[in-house]
């Protein structure tokens, strides 16, 4: 046929145009749609990853001293955003997901930043380092999402700067020889209770995989090293039988 | 009365010109894609023009190198008033992961007033649309004033 | 002429009102309306609502002009309004089947040069704006109008020879009575493929898809339309429209001119709104059938194949038509 | 004094004008322009002056030269007779004249030896209004002599460049070739009927043709025919036009070729009055259309602005010729009024040329451009000329061209001919191609950008903006007022060629066309009902003016007009570059037109070797027709 579209034109006319409804109908983004962020700052840890990964450097912080601790602000500017979602696969606590409300539209640029901050106690001492064992491989300072560490191996010299430190302990995770800690006050950490059922949850939750929990033989065990201390353990405890607090070595 | 028939009028009439910064081409197949059968803008009336000249709308993509700067300055300096700008995704607004480039002058609004900005990337089509229609709003707004 | 103020009235209610000015404006902006609403119901849209001519027509009139540093202003402004003169005048040389402004009138041959104005119109505009697009524009347009000229041409002799026999009719009016007497000339074998042909010729006159080579948006940035702005360019939009209506009616007279109502309820006021309305559903159909159906399946032309193709297929058509004619069929 | 010696005085102002300007006018400028000028102007006006007694009163003047009045019922004296075709040609020739030499004035200041130009320019006019006025085959000829010799003279004026000498050249080799079957043709004639007096040739071939005649009148037809450049003899008439001076060509194509196109009427309506066989008008017509659409296919691919023009006159000399050989009275009345206009418009736009010429240096298309912002008014005319000559109504070329379309189609109707519907379909065709080429002049030299070497061109000088506005003038005029003219002049011509008899008893005395048995035609009165330019015009201004009002004038709620009164290169009111700063970029003539010249390629090319530039080949194509004009008349007149 010479005019091929011809019986599809015709056929068109006379059934429903295939238009979606949109604006006059909602039309909800497909399945996995990586759109507006949403962030909860009651999740976060502060551990700066998302910022750290995030490729067109969309993510930024503030950090305000207040009274009893710090207010850590953190901006997601979407104007600059990629939406690649790494963020939400680097943030272990879910604070970030990048939900599927595809409408971002404004006037302002303003409009289109997302922003959380939450009020952080200061409960940590200093980082310090018992540079005797110290053996000076710098994964500390590779690992930390401020660059507040400095290690020099020739000099064989660890020095970290305390207004950059947000003590995140992902430093002190990464130690391969566990020289590393907060010095004062004495430690906290997560104090097993009473009426654990050993359900696991803690050990699901622990974003750094510090909790052990074996039914069989009822073991509950805890990697003290590896704990960051961000309560998410003790915020899921089914039975409230995990709290934080002073811990004997 | 005219005045007001042609306000309303400019809301229902934009005609889009839409300029291309060195986008990588996402936003811009969303941009044509809202005029094919499933989004249909010509619903509302949306055109997209040839020439600047004829266009109510201009749409930027892309994060504005270094050399479409000029070209952009001065293709928006023809069209007529009232008009709206209107960027397409993340890029012209802050160079989204060309940041930093020497060939990128990334934010655009250092250099041209942005009435409306479309996040995502790329933007969806009914992003868009949502967009394009807020900036013809924002056109009526414009013509009211003129007629003041 | 009889210069009574009545008369005079009467005169200007024409000119201004019906069949003139406001009927043509109204009735073109409306088949603009349809023509897109029914290419968008073919490509399974819901396309803008009728009104959408109106509305890009006001807008474009609330818009700045303006006038560019290399254009020439006086042609550059003048430019459409000759086109838009041009074609308010023509409409009124086209009857409403038996009733027309100016009794008699309505020669093909000058319909057709009246034609050649608003696309002249075009063209010197688009040449005083100093584009260089608008440069290929016209070259486009003219190469255009040399393309559908000689269809048009061959039609228009046919359907005088058929009316006129041995005698010259180049009378439109003419045409039309002949054809209430003797049935329309669209149910005449011999004329069908001159109907063919104009309906192919009608998108090329009006510049319209798949025939707009002229103002290509794509590739020339809309030819000689590129630098207008504003109220110009509102009269040039507008132009086109007219052109879809009196196109289309001419369309009509020469190939249906004989259903006018007249004889059924007897000539006046009635009769002649009655053919009005007539009239205007039968351009509906020739828009569609010309420029919607065409616009919605089929691409552009590049300009060879355009000329090409009106210069063998459609001058052909109308070429068969004219010999079938001759020779008494 | 009587109107009846007004001929011979204007033949002779013009004479002796150009005899003092040897004599006088060597020396000193201002003597030259003045001989020139009231030569020219003593010539209008007694011209003019016959205008009342011959058009309106339909009388026609007969003068003997010397009083040698016939003898015997045998013409031996040269005679002069002025019928109303005569005049109607010879008003077109006086006014070209008037205006070429106003015209001249300022136009060729600047060349050197002036004095040659006056002296053929005022022979050359002489020799034409001559030939249109002349009842005598023989004077006729020699006439055309003079005509040709001073043509070839003023081609080759501007002597400075090749081309020009080339030109002049080739025109008096083919002008040569003409006058020759012209002369050869003529003195076959004589020998047959002893006699050189037209209007006794009249009645005595009067339906009575014998080989010998038929060979003569092949010969003549030929050699007035190379005289009126139609195609395959146009050849020299593209350079000789491009070449001499503005002046000169508007001359040409104003009235050099009508006197070409005067010869072809007055041989087939009067002399021969073949014009009845249906063969001769298929001929004829045969031949004008060839030449109107090889005409405007060789103009479309010029783009030198005065070859296009020239190429142009020899489409609408294919018009004329069309239109006068369908020997209908609707048709030779087309043909007439076409030729009119063609003088007027085709004069406008020559001398619109010259002035583009004068002020820039060229009239290379490619070379020019957005001449309208420096030369408002000669675009003006410009575009005035182009228009009529393209045929959009009101001007005057649509009405001429309607008028042949209609009398071409009548004759198809009426005859059942389908040539004849061809004919009008290649008619409407080539007015179509007329206006493409001229849209290519107009964007190539007068819109579009200005280039930087024309930046500060100026407007051509008064005197030579007054004859283009007058012609202007008249393009719109005849334009709307055609009724007038065709009831003033173009009817009492057209009755003319067909009442023969008339024409012979003023010359040799009443009852002598009677006693050869010479019948005339009945000539019916064309009707035009349908085109009232007036109302039409009139309905123009007054919708033109409303809108114009509404859309550019007013303000209010509109948007607002903005133009830059300073010039800035850059920024809102620059030419829109797809955002690249704006280049000096213009569409130049050879870049229009693609579409077309693609599909056409295979024809241009032939024309292209056809038109090869070698005089040797163009006079081929003047014997080779001839010979096909005497077989197409001893295989076909009877």
């Amino acid at each position: 046929m010479i005019l091929p579209f011809l019986r599809e034109a015709s056929k068109n006319l006379f059934s429903k145009p295939s238009t979606e409804a949109f604006p006059a109908a909602p039309a909800p983004a497909k399945p996995n749609y990586r759109g507006r962020i949403s962030y909860d700052p009651e999740k976060c840890v502060n551990c700066g990853m998302c910022k750290k990964v995030c490729s067109p450097a969309a993510i930024t912080t503030e950090i305000e001293e207040v009274e009893g601790g710090q207010k850590i602000t953190y901006h997601f500017d979407l104007t600059s955003c990629t939406f690649c979602g790494t963020c939400q696969d680097f943030c272990d606590e879910k604070a970030i997901v990048l939900t599927d409300d595809y409408l971002m539209v404004a006037e302002n640029k303003e409009d289109l930043i997302v922003s959380g901050s939450r009020i952080k106690p200061v409960v940590k001492g200093k980082l310090t380092c018992d540079t005797a064992n110290c053996i000076y491989c710098g994964l500390c300072a590779r690992n930390c999402p401020e660059e507040a560490i400095t290690v020099d191996r020739a000099t064989k010299s660890w020095t970290v700067d305390h207004d950059k430190c947000i003590q995140c302990g992902k430093c002190i995770s990464k130690c391969p020889k566990k020289v590393l800690s907060f010095a004062e006050p004495a430690p906290e950490g997560v104090i097993f209770g009473e009426g654990c059922v050993y359900c696991g949850i803690c050990a699901k939750k622990c974003p750094v995989s510090a909790i052990t929990v074996d039914r069989a033989t009822k073991s509950w065990t805890i990697d003290r090293d590896t704990c960051i201390k961000c309560g998410q353990c003790v915020k899921n405890c089914p039975k409230k039988a995990l709290s934080m607090g002073p811990i004997e070595e | 009365m005219l005045k007001n028939a042609i306000a309303k009028s400019m809301m229902r009439s934009p005609w889009i010109y839409h300029i291309n910064t060195g986008s990588c081409n996402g936003c811009d197949i969303e941009l044509v894609a809202v005029l094919t059968p499933r989004y249909d803008a010509e619903r509302f009336g949306f055109k997209l023009a040839g020439t600047p000249r004829h266009a109510d709308i201009v749409v930027i993509s892309g994060p504005v190198t270094s050399q479409s700067k000029d070209r952009l300055i001065r293709t928006l300096a023809q069209v007529p008033e009232p008009k709206c700008v209107v960027t397409l995704g993340s890029c012209p607004q802050s160079g989204n992961v060309f940041k930093g480039s020497y060939s990128v002058e990334a934010p655009v609004e250092n250099f041209v007033h942005v009435d409306v900005a479309i996040a995502g990337c790329t933007v969806k089509p009914e992003a868009v649309i949502a967009g394009l229609y807020k900036a013809a709003e924002i056109l009526e707004k414009k013509r009211e004033a003129m007629n003041k | 002429m009889n210069f009574s103020l009545i008369g005079a009235l009467q005169i200007l209610f024409k000119i201004l009102i019906f069949p003139g000015l406001l009927f043509v404006v109204v009735i073109g902006l409306f088949l603009a309306g349809i023509d897109r609403k029914l290419v968008a119901r073919m490509q399974k849209r819901v396309g803008p609502p009728l009104r959408q001519p109106w509305f890009d027509f006001l807008k474009l009139l609330g818009k700045e002009t303006i006038v560019p540093h290399a254009a020439n202003k006086a042609v550059y402004l003048a430019a459409p309004v000759i086109g838009f003169t041009g074609l308010v005048v023509m409409a009124l040389f086209i009857p409403v089947f038996g009733y027309s402004t100016f009794s008699g009138n309505g020669d093909l041959i000058v319909l057709l040069y009246l034609l050649t104005i608003p696309a002249v119109a075009l063209i010197i505009g688009g040449s005083a704006s100093g584009s260089p697009y608008a440069g290929i524009g016209i070259s486009r347009e003219m190469v255009t109008m040399m393309s559908y000229e000689l269809p048009l041409i061959i039609i228009l002799l046919s359907v005088a020879r058929k009316v006129g026999g041995s005698a010259l009719c180049f009378s439109l009016g003419q045409i039309v009575n002949w054809q209430a007497s003797n049935g329309c000339l669209a149910f005449h074998p011999a004329l069908i493929p001159a109907m063919l042909a104009m309906l192919l010729v009608i998108p090329a006159e009006v510049g319209t898809q798949p025939f707009d080579v002229a103002e290509a948006e794509t590739e020339i940035c809309e030819g000689p339309l590129i630098e207008y702005s504003g109220a110009p360019l509102a009269v040039f939009k507008l132009n086109t429209a007219m052109k879809m209506f009196i196109m289309t009616a001419l369309f009509t007279n020469l190939f249906f001119g004989g259903v006018s109502t007249a004889s059924l309820i007897g000539a006046g006021i009635p009769a002649i709104a009655l053919d009005a309305v007539i009239m205007v559903l039968i351009c509906i159909v020739v828009t569609f059938l010309s420029m919607s159906l065409i616009h919605a399946i089929t691409a552009r032309f590049k300009i060879e194949h355009l000329f090409k193709f009106y210069w063998t297929v459609v001058a052909g058509l109308a070429a068969l038509s004219l010999v079938l004619v001759w020779f008494g069929l | 004094m009587s109107y009846i010696h007004f001929p011979v005085i204007a033949v002779m102002t013009l004479f002796m004008g150009a005899f003092l300007t040897v004599v006088l006018g060597r020396h000193s400028k201002g003597v030259r322009s003045f001989i020139a000028l009231a030569a020219s102007c003593v010539s209008f006006a007694l011209i003019a002056m016959l205008v009342k007694p011959v058009m309106i009163d339909g009388e026609i003047i007969s003068y003997w030269m010397g009083n040698w009045a016939p003898m015997s019922g045998y013409a031996i004296g040269i005679g002069y007779e002025v019928d109303q075709l005569g005049l109607f040609f010879a008003l077109l020739v006086v006014t070209t004249i008037l205006l070429s030499a106003v015209y001249s004035i300022r136009y060729i200041e600047k060349d050197s030896s002036q004095d040659f130009y006056y002296v053929l320019f005022l022979m050359l006019s002489g020799s034409v209004l001559g030939l249109v006025m002349t009842g005598d085959v023989f004077n006729m000829f020699i006439m055309i002599e003079i005509m040709t010799f001073t043509a070839v003279g003023l081609t080759a004026f501007r002597n400075t460049s090749f081309g020009a000498v080339e030109a002049g050249f080739k025109y008096l080799v083919i002008g040569s070739i003409g006058s020759s079957f012209t002369l050869f043709g003529i003195a076959v004639l004589y020998g047959q009927c002893h006699t050189l007096n037209m209007a006794q040739l009249s009645a005595m071939l009067y339906g009575n043709h014998s080989p010998a005649t038929l060979m003569a009148f092949a010969l003549m037809f030929t050699g007035l025919a190379v005289k009126s450049y139609i195609v395959p003899f146009h050849t020299p008439a593209a350079d000789a036009y491009t070449t001499a001076p503005s002046s000169i060509s508007m001359v040409f194509s104003g009235m050099v070729n009508k006197a070409g196109v005067y010869g072809m009427i007055r041989l087939v309506y009067i002399i021969f009055r073949t014009v009845d066989m249906p063969s001769v008008q298929t001929l004829i017509v045969l031949f004008g259309t060839v030449t109107m659409f090889i005409g405007v296919t060789m103009a479309l691919a010029q783009h030198d602005f005065k070859r296009l023009l020239a190429f142009h006159s020899i489409s609408q000399i294919g018009y004329v010729i069309t239109a006068a050989g369908l020997c209908t009275s609707l048709g030779l009345s087309a043909g007439l009024f076409h030729a009119m206009n063609h003088t007027l418009f085709k004069g406008l736009l020559f001398l619109c040329a010259g002035a583009v010429l004068r002020s820039t240096g060229t009239t290379n298309l490619d070379q020019l451009g957005g001449l309208s912002k420096r030369m408002p008014k000669t675009t003006l005319c410009f575009l005035v000329g182009a228009f009529s000559i393209s045929g959009l109504p009101p001007f005057n070329g649509f009405a001429s061209k309607w008028l042949v379309y209609q009398a071409a189609y009548e004759k198809a109707v009426t005859t059942g001919n389908i040539f004849y519907a061809f004919v009008t379909v290649t008619a409407v065709v080539v007015s179509v191609m007329t206006l493409a080429s001229f849209i290519k002049v107009t964007q190539a030299a007068f819109f579009g950008q200005l280039p930087a070497r024309l930046a500060d061109v100026e407007e051509a000088p008064g005197l030579m903006l007054l004859p283009m506005y007058i012609m202007s003038l008249l393009c719109v005029g005849t334009g709307i007022f055609y009724d007038k003219v065709y009831q003033y002049l173009l009817d009492p011509a057209v009755r003319a060629a067909f009442t023969v008899s008339n024409y012979i008893d003023r010359m040799m005395g009443d009852g002598y066309a009677e006693a050869a048995g010479v019948e005339d035609v009945f000539a019916s009165n064309p009707h035009f009902s349908y085109w009232n330019p007036v109302i039409w015009l009139a309905l123009f201004v007054i919708v033109f003016c409303a809108a114009y009002i509404c859309v550019v004038t007013s303000k209010g709620s509109r948007g607002q007009i903005l133009s830059d009164e300073g010039g800035a290169e850059d920024g809102k009111y620059a030419t829109f570059f797809s955002g690249e700063k704006a280049l000096p970029s213009h569409v130049a003539g050879s870049d229009l037109f693609w579409g077309f010249k693609t599909d056409w390629k295979g024809y241009f090319r032939v024309m292209e070797g056809l038109h090869s530039g070698i005089v040797n080949d163009y006079a081929l194509y003047v014997v080779a027709a001839a010979a096909f004009v005497v077989v197409f008349t001893f295989a076909f007149l009877r």
